[in-house]
């Protein structure tokens, strides 16, 4: 039976795949879906001590929802940005997105 | 009454300084009324001042200014027959002096700021005269230099006033680092700056020995530089080429004095120095430097320059008396100098003011053109070189009398400077006076038609005035009289040296051979002055060349100190600087390393913020 | 070994296999693939976490929209152009290096607190729950999301709009 | 027995029974599509394998398993070759939730989920992915076209469905398929919810890629859109993914609006199977009655109608199943 640490390392893995993503790739998109994982980790995170924690409330799962919602939220604003990066500046490589650095 | 208010005084020629800085052109005169009429003013209070003090008034007014430590540090200004007598005679010559210097200075493009300086001297002289402690004597100490070299530089386009600017401010500086660590002394060992505290503290014996033989000395090391005593006496004559007024003022009655004044306030501490040791320096410092500088001023051709020679001499004089123990001889010679010494700078002025130069040789028979000039001269000449009754004449036998009761040797260095002084004032005056006039009539300052003509009544006036005291305040210290001055003006341990007729006459004897000698050479020419210089040609190099001091000091300042200095330039070039390039080019290396953090990239920032987690948490796990 | 911890493993295999292949691959699509098996395999730690509303949720937003999304604008921006293109930054060695420390102290935290445990059970039905969480005490955070949901709808709108 | 194994063994066990029933009935929907079409065109269609060519799809199918699997030049391999795997099981994996009828000891269902219709959502999105991964992985610039216009149509059209799958939901008060099938034991939904009804239908038109929302595949612009490349047993997995896909919208939209399995007389699983091939003939007609639209008309159709229609609908049927609750 995986007890509530299993989950949780399985969550920090996954969480520092993210980080890694974030903070090595170049493709902006590549650093959302960093982000992405990020958040995935935080929701195993939320629903584990949903269950093992505070079985009584449901609060973990409540808010893995709202993270879901707001993932999403990131997600499309994120990708629009790229894509509005995209048009004006045709790269999508966010060290050569450095206009607003002079 | 005034007497408790007397520190309103120094405060007139402040607030006339002010008045004439910020709207100097606009005032009445061009700012010279509100000087004149702030030290009138004061001048007036200052004689009030000493009346009262003759009718006994005292006072001592003192406030805690701040705490150091946990020592109070006291201020306060005190109001005692000697400084009372200061400020009289300063507010009076300073008075004099200033309305004279409206018709000196006319037509100068810095006429009001030459007042505005005059009012600051003023004010800083007179705030050191009424000091009843050594701060606010060093500040007015440091003001006074401060006018000195602003005065001495007031014709800064000329290079040779520009130096002698500077020399003098470098100069005196000398003498007031020693007073400065005199007075650092004082304070660590007394812990107060206050005079009576210090002579309190001595008394009970909280200072002695060697320790306050030191301290009198440094002190006295800032009197010498300020009153030009060997060996710092080299900036005075350089200062002449300031405006004569302000000779006549600052270099001749009342800054150069404050030496004097200095030495005389502070006397318990050199009277307590074990052995007399420190009045004993004072003593031979003033013999060596009035017979030294007096022979200077035998071949000097600048008629400034000889008098500034004898002022220093007389300062010497004053020492010489202070030193032993002729309490009031010095003070009182301070005093009838100040006004006939002023007198012959202020005629000295008018006979340049008319023939626009300060060559000797190319004056003469000025005696006829200039008549209220010349009898003023003259009778400052006479007060000075001790002929009776003028007022040198009792104020300098003073100090021989106390030197012979004491000291052999300085009474005859005495006699010796004084016989020289009567020497070098009758060349001065037959140079100046008699004969024919070997110059030619300036344009810029002569009447129409070029003729030579006395000054105007702006500047005789003071001169006559001045001339009066020069006669007559000699009798204020007469013995035949009963010595008022020393009734009045004297140091309760010391008693006065006695006098006898026959070193009276002894003085007048040898003041008028030097009266004779210069005649025989200057007047009836049985002596030619180029014989002499022949004769002995070593003497007089040795006197052109001012005794090779300027030239020693050239060599150990400029030669040997340029040694000094050049290892301090490779000292701040490769150590100083290259300390700083070093830092600079940390800081540069620093910010070229640095710059690859501030990527302006969230991804490097987000690193960096995990990096710091790690960390923190890392240095807190080995904790 | 239960039925149980078997799943648990082969769920954690296939999220974190995937995920590595999202984070390391050169190819962004490839990356932007692989993160439908990771989003799967995490939707399995739900449902054995016996969170089957917020596990469908997942396959829903994630898997069936997000993923879409990135793909979408994968093909918009690079489509086939960009796979040669150096994917990754010049921080890499020490990313990977932190990203590593991380995980460690993560774990280290996760093994070594001792995590309490509130008394209840976890109600069979976890839907209903949810939402009379959602419309109950939670109305607020719910209502917050709804406008930050809308907010930023129109914000992607406006931003990937073609300038006129 | 823990129900997460059980809904793993579900899963599975779908994926293992309808990887057979599912190559079946695509072959015959492909044959009756054939043959509706030509009914519908006034001619006879496929006719000459076995009786009344009833044997042709097997016969197309063991030639396309004989046929070459041809990949492009600089094709991306892994996701050329992923795509028909992921298109047919997304496909699959719905009919875990699909009660085909019931029996004695229940429901004739793999699974019974408390969250079945968002399940069912949830599963049919994943199909995209599958048809992204082809466009891409073709590396040709017509699948590319068609794998994003999918990508967009389909999000497009999932919103008005799962509109329409909650206002059902509501209605029944559960998210199961069983429970929603048996509230309607005194009324059809389609009945109560016609609007829910349309708008579904057409958003399962539009998920399934079919005429008038063929876009994805339109042969005379894109030629086959995602699967031109394909050839072989890959086209033939597109076919039974895209067929499946179909048949498991119609199923759903059986449960939903038409009782499931419910009628009289005959077995559940008969009356099951009838109204699913019902639907499969709507699907069938409508595909050669409407001419294509085109791409900005589909998204238009579906953001400023279909989902302006089925939120109007959800507030209705909210606020009269709240005024019925009380």
């Amino acid at each position: 039976m995986p007890a509530l640490t299993h989950y949780l390392v399985l969550s920090a893995l996954l969480f520092c795949l993210g980080l890694f993503a974030v903070v090595t790739r170049r493709n902006g998109v590549a650093i959302l879906m960093g982000i992405e994982l990020m958040l995935n980790a935080a929701n195993v995170n939320l629903v584990a001590f949903n269950k093992f924690a505070a079985p009584g409330a449901m609060q973990g799962q409540v808010f893995a929802l709202i993270v879901i919602t707001l993932a999403a939220c990131e997600a499309a604003v994120g990708l629009a940005l790229v894509l509005a990066a995209y048009r004006s500046l045709e790269t999508v490589y966010v060290d050569e997105i450095n206009v607003m650095k002079w | 009454m005034l007497t408790h208010i007397a520190w309103i005084i120094p405060l007139l020629p402040l607030a006339a300084f002010a008045l004439i800085v910020f709207w100097g052109e606009r005032l009445p005169a061009r700012g010279s009324a509100v000087s004149i009429a702030a030290i009138v003013l004061a001048a007036l209070a200052g004689l009030g001042v000493l009346g009262e003090a003759l009718g006994g008034a005292r006072a001592d007014l003192t406030y805690t200014w701040v705490v150091v430590g946990s020592r109070p540090l006291t201020v306060g200004f005190v109001v005692d027959p000697l400084s009372a007598t200061m400020l009289a005679m300063v507010g009076v010559v300073a008075s004099l002096i200033t309305i004279y210097s409206v018709g000196y200075m006319q037509g100068d493009p810095r006429f009001p700021r030459f007042f505005a300086y005059l009012s600051l001297f003023q004010f800083s002289m007179l705030f050191l005269v009424l000091a009843d402690n050594f701060l606010f004597i060093y500040m007015a100490w440091e003001l006074v230099g401060l006018c000195s070299y602003l005065l001495i530089g007031f014709w800064f386009e000329r290079p040779s006033a520009a130096r002698a600017a500077v020399k003098a401010f470098v100069v005196t500086r000398i003498g007031d680092f020693a007073m400065m660590i005199g007075i650092l002394l004082l304070f660590l060992r007394i812990g107060s700056l206050r005079f009576d505290d210090i002579f309190r503290a001595i008394d009970l014996g909280g200072i002695g020995g060697p320790t306050l033989t030191l301290a009198a000395l440094l002190v006295f090391g800032g009197a010498v530089g300020k009153s030009a005593q060997v060996p710092l006496h080299v900036w005075l004559p350089d200062a002449m080429e300031g405006p004569t007024p302000v000779s006549a003022l600052i270099h001749a009655a009342t800054m150069v004095a404050a030496g004097v004044y200095l030495v005389a306030r502070t006397y318990p501490l050199f009277l307590l120095s074990p052995n007399h040791a420190a009045l004993t320096v004072v003593a031979y410092v003033g013999g060596v430097t009035a017979l030294f500088a007096a022979t200077m001023g035998v071949v000097e051709d600048d008629i400034k320059r000889v008098l500034a020679y004898s002022t220093v001499s007389q300062l010497g004089y004053m020492m010489l008396g202070l030193g032993m123990l002729g309490y009031s001889a010095g003070m009182f010679h301070l005093i009838t100098h100040a006004f006939f010494k002023a007198l012959l700078f202020l005629g000295a002025g008018s006979v340049i003011h008319v023939v626009a130069t300060n060559d000797m040789k190319r004056m003469g028979g000025l005696a006829r053109a200039m008549p209220v000039t010349f009898w003023t001269f003259l009778a400052a000449t006479l007060a000075l070189t001790g002929i009776p009754p003028f007022a040198g004449f009792f104020s300098k036998d003073a100090v021989l009398a106390a030197a012979y009761a004491h000291d052999k040797i300085l009474w005859l260095l005495g006699m010796a400077g004084a016989f020289v002084t009567a020497f070098y004032m009758g060349r001065l005056c037959w140079y100046t006076f008699a004969g024919e006039f070997r110059g030619e009539v300036p344009a810029a300052h002569g009447a129409p038609g070029g003729a030579l003509h006395e000054s105007p009544a702006v500047m005789t006036v003071p001169l006559v005035i001045l001339a009066l005291f020069a006669v007559f305040l000699g009798w204020v210290g007469a013995g035949a009289l009963g010595n008022p001055f020393e009734r009045f003006v004297h140091f309760e341990r010391v008693a006065p040296a006695p006098e006898s007729p026959g070193m009276l006459a002894v003085a007048t004897a040898v003041a008028l051979a030097g009266w004779v000698a210069a005649g025989a050479v200057y007047a009836w020419k049985i002596v030619s002055a180029s014989g002499l210089r022949r004769a002995c040609p070593w003497a007089y190099r040795l006197l052109v060349r001012k005794y090779y001091v300027d030239d020693l000091y050239a060599i150990v300042f400029l030669g040997l100190g340029a040694l000094v200095i050049r290892a301090a330039r490779a000292f701040d070039q490769y150590v100083v600087d290259g300390l700083v390039n070093a830092l600079g080019w940390l800081a540069r290396q620093l910010g070229l390393g640095l710059r690859y953090v501030q990527t302006g990239r969230a991804e490097t920032y987000l690193l960096i913020v995990f990096l710091g987690v790690v960390l923190i948490v890392l240095v807190r796990l080995a904790w | 070994m239960s039925g149980e911890a078997i799943a648990f493993y082969v769920l954690a295999a296939v999220t974190l296999g995937s995920g590595v292949v999202v984070v390391t691959s050169p190819n962004v699509v490839h990356s932007a693939v692989a993160l439908v098996p990771t989003f799967l395999g995490v939707t399995g730690i739900y449902v054995l976490l016996s969170a089957e509303f917020v596990a469908v949720i997942q396959v829903l937003i994630y898997a069936g929209a997000i993923t879409v999304l990135i793909l979408f604008v994968i093909m918009l921006t690079e489509g086939g152009t960009g796979i040669r293109a150096r994917q990754r930054n010049e921080q890499g060695a020490i990313g990977a290096a932190v990203a590593a420390a991380m995980a460690g102290l993560l774990i280290a935290v996760a093994v070594r607190t001792p995590w309490a445990r509130l008394p209840g059970t976890l109600p069979t039905y976890t839907p209903g729950a949810i939402g009379q969480s959602f419309l109950g005490p939670n109305l607020l955070v719910f209502e917050g999301t709804s406008v930050v949901l809308l907010v930023s709808l129109v914000g992607a709108i406006v931003i990937a709009r073609k300038e006129e | 027995m823990p129900w997460w194994l059980e809904l793993i063994r579900a899963i599975v066990g779908t994926i293992i029974l309808f990887t057979g029933v599912a190559v079946v009935a695509a072959m015959f929907g492909v044959l009756l599509e054939r043959k509706i079409s030509g009914w519908m065109q006034s001619r006879l269609g496929p006719k000459h394998v076995g009786p009344q060519g009833l044997l042709q799809t097997l016969a197309d199918t063991l030639k396309l398993l004989q046929k070459e699997n041809i990949v492009p030049h600089r094709a991306d391999r892994a996701i050329f070759a992923t795509a028909v795997i992921v298109v047919p099981l997304a496909a699959l994996l719905d009919y875990v939730v699909i009660p085909f009828g019931t029996t004695r000891w229940g429901p004739l269902i793999f699974r019974d989920l408390n969250v079945g219709v968002v399940y069912f959502a949830a599963t049919s999105s994943l199909v995209v992915v599958g048809i992204l991964m082809a466009g891409w992985g073709s590396n040709n610039k017509y699948a590319l076209l068609g794998g994003l216009r999918s990508a967009a149509q389909m999000v497009s059209y999932e919103i008005p469905m799962g509109l329409s799958l909650i206002t059902v939901a509501l209605m029944a008060g559960s998210l199961s398929t069983v429970t929603i099938v048996n509230a309607q034991a005194g009324l059809w939904y389609i009945v109560a919810q016609p609007v829910a009804f349309l708008v579904f239908l057409t958003a399962a038109t539009a998920e399934v890629n079919r005429v008038p929302f063929d876009l994805v595949e339109a042969e005379s612009e894109l030629v086959a859109g995602y699967f031109s490349e394909y050839s072989g047993m890959r086209f033939a997995l597109f076919q039974l993914g895209e067929y499946g896909e179909m048949f498991a919208m119609a199923g759903m939209a059986v449960t939903l609006f038409l009782g499931g399995w419910r009628g009289p007389v005959l077995p559940p699983v008969l009356w099951f199977v009838i109204k699913l091939y019902a639907l499969i003939f709507v699907f069938m007609w409508v595909r050669w009655t409407y001419p294509r639209f085109r791409i900005d008309q589909l998204l238009n159709f579906s953001w400023k109608v279909l989902i302006p229609v089925s939120l109007l609908n959800l507030v209705a049927t909210a606020f009269v199943v709240m005024v019925m609750h009380r």
